[in-house]
């Protein structure tokens, strides 16, 4: 059954229309690939849906509950967190302490002092043991991308959109953070990536959905999207049906 | 990285100057607030001779402490500075004619900062801390309550120079050296009042514009919550049509459209309850709308401004001295009006000459030194009992009798004074008037 | 009526003055993102050194406008250089600059003391000439004043959007390694907008002096309307500055005529208040430079 | 034990302690105006403390203290010396109404998503002023006459006027600090760290930022109104100039930027230190001095203690102890200066001064040393955070 339910969505900024009409689901359990070319939404929808825009029509459930119109901090309560492109840590606290504010609150209150073997845990399920303690500024991109996901498991959600966790990643991390998203799953989170690298997407995603100019155009299993002309004009224009 | 070794300098750098600072601040503690008795000597050049030093024994034995505030910083400051150097001025020449009791004096001068909450504090300090022998008040009216408070508690004799809200002063040994009697708010109008009837030709109409400052507001509308005096009402007693009551912010800096309403109202005699420049900022903006009234009162006015002031002449004011017969015709009071002009020179301050501020700041000091003379002892309940008793010898404002009946004040020695001729010059009473100076007003032309 | 009207003209040159004396934190917080406390204390320092040119040399105050200027230009600049030395951001460029605030103000007051200072009448006629038409008074030095601030306004505004240094200065405000890229020297710009800014409080505070009596006192009074001034404007809008001047300049006069001088500062203030709330990015809705 | 009982216990000995200083001051007879010095020490401790809770913990930026400072001045000098209430019975309303009026700037400017830090700091400074206009304005509250509150009485049970002063500062001064360690010392603290590194980040990890913000703002107005009502009595005489000038703000973020804003004990820190200094300054004759000395700390800690000294002071206490009573049993030896509020004021001086060298320069020359003091990068509350439950 459907744990997120998105029921035309729309949003604009001024002029421009960021997502138009945008109509999807999100299986319980499952992994929920977002693609599309850049400029074709998916950032807004992940905004939306976290609740840091308000869409200007449409709907969205989550779990049976109409989340439309909650702030941000009331739709992470319900269990939805995310993770950002480029990482924002609060950057006066250590890893620990970015770990555990966000167990703190998150999908239930837990008190300063079970905030830190939680911190613990997820520092540990993430491999950030060993700069638990020291500065923000001392992390690599890497350390930061992983911190990111750490602060949001901690959050205890049980859905998790991810944006882009692999982007300036190289191969060898890509691996890594791959294999660590399977294992995020296998936690029986459900997750919605919003990816370019394709591989990636293509090896974790049981069923992707396509965004083009804000609507979406194809949804289904990967390889049948990956074969529809549509998403193939999308990425390569025209050019990509000859060839 | 670059910048980071630059930060780094610079923090060394300036953390020096920080030092510096400090340790130069320790070194000048001792010279520059106090007139020992030690550099006294040293610093005794050319005065020496005018006052016939050779009768003066050296003033021997333990200095005697006389511990106050001023607003040395702070929006009272400008006038603060005044009674700075008056006070230094009558320490030197008190220790140079045998000091207090035959012992050297020290004046332990502190900042209160403007505020009225330091100005407690420092008192506080002053008494229980550096145990001074003797106190005099601060400058301002608010500093002035909130340390009368702490003297009250102590039983310190309180000589003060400038408080405005008589009213509010019950303290039995508190001494006010401004002589504007209890009730300014109405002997104060009454004086100008009289003054302009003298003329012959009163005002029909006139205008108030009232800085709304604590002190103006008391003169202007009497005491808060009682009906007695203030200048407005006054007026109206005479039969003058007041035209313009305007109350206008401390802190005003656009003077344009008090004078576009003083014009549209067209007194016959303007009276501005303010302070400082306030005065001169009015008449400029007035200037500045081709305005000028028949005639102009100022309450409390920086007097050097209001002479560079175009369109100033023929303003009054009140004072309780100026620089000239018949109040110098005592020939002390020349010798240390010429002490006070140096010293306010000195001290960088553009307009020298003696009028209320430095007047009432002499006095304060007198009364306190003429008390331990009188009593023959620090013993503060001695001294203000002899206050009491036999009152206070004093340069500028003559002999003073206290009225503990009056909450300790004494007829308003007020008079009017009036800017002739590019300078200030006492004009009524007619006994106190400069030679061959009068009142110059009428509103007919 | 005339009564309204000359509130209305007076409020309109006075005005001008009000948005000389905002034009120089407006450009540095707008483009610079320096909040410039110190500017205040900037325009009482040039109002004293003014009248003391007037006093030892008998200068005439305008002409002193050509000593004033340059010197704060260069003050100005070397501030700019030093708050490169030490990357500041807004917070610490508003602590750092109060701190700076506090010491040139003891120092005015050390050199000067806290006694009130007046340019002497023989030095100074601009003080009380006056233009009239019709029973309304259009006061010189403030005509003056004005006209400076209307000059500078739309000048600072040309070079802002039509010339390369405006590019340069925009790209700065925006972006600074953005700007790096696109081969502007960030710094250098930055430190020619803060010399310009500072010449500007310079030329203010010369219309401070000769317009009333001087005291170290007077610099605080300035915050609340200057800065009503600034907001109302926008960040960096030149042209923004000079119409909320003037927007103020009426408001607070007409309101004084009206209801009485004590009403003036509650109008300017609840005005603030509403821009703040509701357009923070000032009243034209021409886009800031910032 | 752990660490909040720990830090609690040392609340009430402190408590304890000054509570009983009057009557040691009697016993010695020390000048009173150590009691004096004691309480205005303790009501800058309480401002900057109150402060630092929306600026130094929410990361809200506010000019605002004066405001609220001011509002609880004129709602007892109102309360008492217009309308004749008992001053105990007054003092409650100051927080009270303070804490209202906070609550109202709250709920609209925190309604404002597009309002930017600087503009907020300058509502909250725009505030001040039409306070102070409509104090001017309004005879009901000042109308420009003043108000006197010389003589009020207070309670009988507190002693003289000077001692119930002091306890009654005291209490409230405590009671601030306090509130300021517990709310850093809880989920809400945490809140307001995350709010200021990121709030929207913090929005997106579910904390509650709206009503986190109001807290931290109501809080802070509460409590700097509180002892506003209180400090009416020192004015004695109560005016618009006295009570609204930039005094209250400008020394509220000197001394919370000279302690640490990150921290609930820098601020108090900051606030003995300048009050001590300012005030030996001040006694020696130095309040021109003393002004610049102020701005160039403000300028020199902007730029080289940004975490404020507290948290250097912890990481380095060995150096800290060593030299603060170092430099006190120096200067009490030889004697430099009699009183001992100088000597404390040579040692702080001293002590902020070792604090200003540079963490670089800090790290090498304790490499060279082999390491003496705490670990890790001053920046972080780490061990607040590890200790919270050990």
């Amino acid at each position: 059954m459907s744990l997120l339910e998105v029921t035309d969505v729309a949003k604009r900024f001024g002029g421009v229309v960021a997502l138009d009409g945008v109509t999807m689901r999100v299986d319980e359990g499952e992994i929920l690939g977002l693609v599309g070319p850049n400029g074709s939404g998916k950032s807004t929808l992940i905004n939306v849906l976290s609740g840091f825009y308000a869409g200007d029509q449409g709907r969205v459930d989550f779990a049976d509950t109409d989340v439309t119109s909650l702030p941000a901090n009331q739709v992470a309560a319900l269990g939805i967190a995310r993770t950002y492109q480029i990482p924002r840590p609060f950057d006066t606290m250590t890893p620990r302490e970015n770990i555990a504010v966000s167990y703190m609150f998150g999908q239930h209150r837990h008190s300063l002092a079970e905030a830190r073997e939680a911190a613990g845990e997820w520092l540990e399920f993430t491999g950030l043991g060993d700069v638990a303690d020291t500065g923000i500024n001392e992390l690599t991109l890497h350390q930061l991308k992983f911190l990111e996901l750490a602060r949001a498991l901690a959050t205890q959600p049980s859905l998790l959109l991810l944006d882009e966790v692999l982007a300036g990643l190289n191969p060898s991390e890509i691996n890594q953070s791959v294999e660590m998203i399977q294992r995020v799953h296998a936690r029986g989170i459900t997750l919605l990536i919003v990816e370019h690298v394709m591989r990636a997407v293509m090896a974790l995603s049981h069923r992707i959905v396509v965004l083009d100019q804000g609507k979406v155009i194809v949804e289904g299993e990967p390889e049948q999207v990956m074969a529809d002309p549509a998403v193939i004009r999308a990425y390569l224009g025209d050019r990509g049906l000859d060839a | 990285m670059r910048t980071q070794r630059r930060r780094r300098y610079l923090v060394v750098i300036l953390v020096l100057a920080l030092i510096a600072a400090a340790c130069g601040g320790d070194d000048t503690t001792d010279t520059t607030d106090t007139t020992a008795p030690a550099d006294t000597e040293t610093t005794v050049p050319s005065d020496t001779e005018t006052t016939e030093p050779e009768e003066m024994e050296e003033p021997s034995g333990e200095p005697i402490r006389i511990g106050g505030t001023l607003a040395l910083t702070g929006f009272l400051a400008a006038t603060g500075a005044i009674h700075q150097a008056v006070g230094e001025v009558f320490v030197e020449r008190l220790n140079e004619q045998g000091g207090l009791l035959g012992r050297p004096v020290e004046w332990v001068l502190l900042d209160d900062e403007s505020a009225p909450d330091q100005s407690a504090a420092a008192y506080e300090r002053l008494i229980t801390e550096d145990e001074v022998d003797l106190v005099i008040g601060p400058y301002g009216t608010g500093n002035i309550t909130s340390a009368m408070a702490v003297a009250e508690r102590y039983g310190y004799v309180f000589p003060h120079h400038t408080a405005s809200l008589t009213y509010a002063y019950n303290y039995a040994c508190h001494f006010s050296s401004w002589s504007t009697g209890l009730h300014p708010n109405i002997t104060n109008p009454n004086l100008i009042y009289d003054a302009l009837e003298s003329t012959g030709t009163p005002p029909e109409t006139i205008g108030f514009v009232v800085n709304e400052f604590p002190g103006t507001m008391f003169i202007a509308y009497g005491q808060d919550g009682t009906d007695e005096g203030g200048a407005v009402s006054l007026a109206e007693d005479r039969g003058w049509d007041v035209v313009l009551d305007l109350t206008f912010p401390t802190a005003t800096s656009d003077w344009a459209p008090i004078a576009a309403q003083i014009r549209d109202a067209d007194p016959d005699f303007l009276y501005i309850a303010g302070l400082g420049v306030n005065a001169s900022n009015i008449i400029t903006a007035m200037q500045a709308i081709d305005y000028s009234p028949a005639g102009m009162f100022s309450q409390w006015p920086a007097p050097g401004p209001l002479l560079q002031t175009e369109g100033a002449d023929g303003i009054m004011s009140v004072t309780i001295f100026e620089e000239h017969p018949p109040f110098t015709d005592n020939p002390d009071a020349v010798e240390v009006s010429g002490l006070i002009n140096d010293a306010l020179a000195d001290a960088g301050i553009p307009y020298t000459k003696v009028e209320t501020q430095a007047a009432a700041s002499w006095t304060a000091w007198e009364y306190l030194t003429q008390a331990a003379e009188g009593a023959g002892s620090l013993d503060q309940q001695a001294m203000c009992d002899w206050l009491l008793e036999n009152g206070a010898d004093t340069l500028f404002q003559g002999h003073i009798e206290f009225r503990p009946d009056e909450q300790n004040y004494f007829e308003d020695l007020s008079k009017l004074k009036q800017v002739q001729d590019g300078d200030w010059w006492v004009v009524y009473p007619e006994e106190f008037a400069a030679p061959d100076r009068s009142l110059i007003y009428s509103p007919d032309e | 009526m005339d009564l309204i009207s000359q509130g209305v003209v007076s409020g309109v040159l006075f005005g001008g003055l009000y948005a000389l004396m905002s034009l120089g934190l407006s450009l540095s917080w707008g483009a610079l993102k320096i909040i410039n406390l110190a500017h205040f204390s900037f325009i009482l320092l040039s109002a004293y050194i003014v009248y003391q040119l007037s006093v030892s040399y008998q200068i005439d105050p305008l002409l002193a406008m050509v000593v004033v200027v340059p010197i704060f230009f260069v003050i100005g600049a070397l501030m700019q250089m030093f708050f490169h030395a030490v990357d500041v951001d807004e917070f610490k460029s508003l602590i750092i600059t109060f701190g700076i605030f506090i010491i040139l103000q003891s120092l005015i007051q050390t050199v000067w003391s806290a006694d009130f200072r007046r340019i002497g009448i023989e030095l100074n006629p601009y003080a009380t000439q006056s233009i009239s038409f019709g029973g309304v008074a259009f006061p010189v030095s403030q005509l003056i004043a004005f006209v400076a601030a209307v000059l500078i306004a739309v000048g600072m505004s040309l070079l802002l959007s039509r010339t390369y240094f405006g590019k340069a200065v925009r790209a700065v405000a925006q972006d600074r390694s953005m700007a790096r890229a696109y081969g502007v020297d960030p710094r250098r710009v930055a430190v020619i907008l803060s010399g310009l800014a500072t010449s500007f409080s310079a030329l203010a505070g010369l219309f401070v002096a000769v317009g009333q009596s001087i005291f170290p006192g007077l610099a605080v009074g300035w915050f609340g309307i200057v800065f009503s001034v600034v907001i109302l404007g926008g960040l960096g809008n030149t042209l923004g500055t000079l119409t909320a001047g003037v927007v103020v300049g009426v408001a607070a006069n007409t309101a004084s005529v009206t209801w009485g001088p004590l009403s003036a500062p509650l109008v300017t203030f609840l005005i603030l208040i509403a821009a703040l709330l509701f357009r923070p990015e000032g009243l034209l809705t021409r886009r800031s430079v910032a | 034990m752990n660490r909040r009982r720990r830090t609690l216990l040392g609340f009430a000995a402190v408590a304890v302690i000054l509570g009983f200083f009057p009557a040691v001051q009697e016993a010695l007879d020390l000048p009173t105006f150590y009691v004096i010095f004691l309480f205005t020490t303790l009501f800058w401790v309480a401002q900057a403390s109150s402060w630092n809770i929306l600026t130094g913990f929410a990361g809200y930026f506010s000019f605002g203290q004066g405001a609220w400072y001011g509002i609880g001045v004129y709602a007892v000098s109102v309360l008492v010396g217009k309308h004749g209430w008992p001053f105990m019975a007054a003092l409650p309303m100051a927080g009270l109404l303070a804490g209202v009026a906070g609550l109202l700037l709250g709920m609209v400017v925190f309604r404002l998503r597009r309002l930017s830090g600087e503009i907020f700091a300058l509502t909250t400074l725009a505030i001040a002023f039409v306070l102070a206009a409509l104090a001017r304005l309004l005879p009901a509250i000042d109308g420009g006459t003043g108000i006197f509150m010389t003589g009020t009485p207070l309670p009988e049970f507190l002693g003289d006027f000077t001692t119930a002063m002091y306890l009654l500062t005291l209490v409230f001064s405590l009671l601030t600090v306090m509130a300021a360690y517990l709310i850093q010392d809880s989920r809400l603290g945490w809140g307001l760290f995350a709010i200021r590194d990121d709030e929207q980040v913090a929005d997106g990890l579910g904390v509650p930022v709206f009503r986190y913000k109001m807290t931290a703002l109501g809080a802070n107005a509460f409590f700097a109104g509180l002892m506003g009502g209180l400090w009416s009595l020192r004015l004695g005489f109560v005016t618009v100039d006295d009570v609204f000038n930039i005094r209250v703000p400008l020394f509220v973020i000197l001394m919370s930027v000279l302690g640490g804003m990150r921290h609930w004990m820098g601020p108090v820190v900051g606030a003995v230190i300048i009050t001590t200094i300012s005030d030996r300054l001040n006694s020696a004759g130095l309040a021109d001095v003393s002004q610049i000395i102020i701005g160039a700390l403000l300028v020199i800690l902007a730029l080289a203690v940004r975490e404020g000294v507290y948290l250097r002071m912890r990481d380095r206490w060995v150096t800290t102890a060593a030299v603060f009573f170092g430099a006190l049993a120096l200067v009490t030896l030889f004697d430099i200066n009699g009183s001992l509020i100088s000597d404390f004021a040579y040692a702080m001086v001293a002590t902020t001064l070792a604090m200003l060298v540079p963490s670089g320069v800090w790290e090498r020359m304790r490499a060279n040393r082999g390491g003496t003091g705490g670990d890790g990068p001053p920046e972080t509350l780490a061990d607040d955070l590890t200790e919270a439950n050990t």
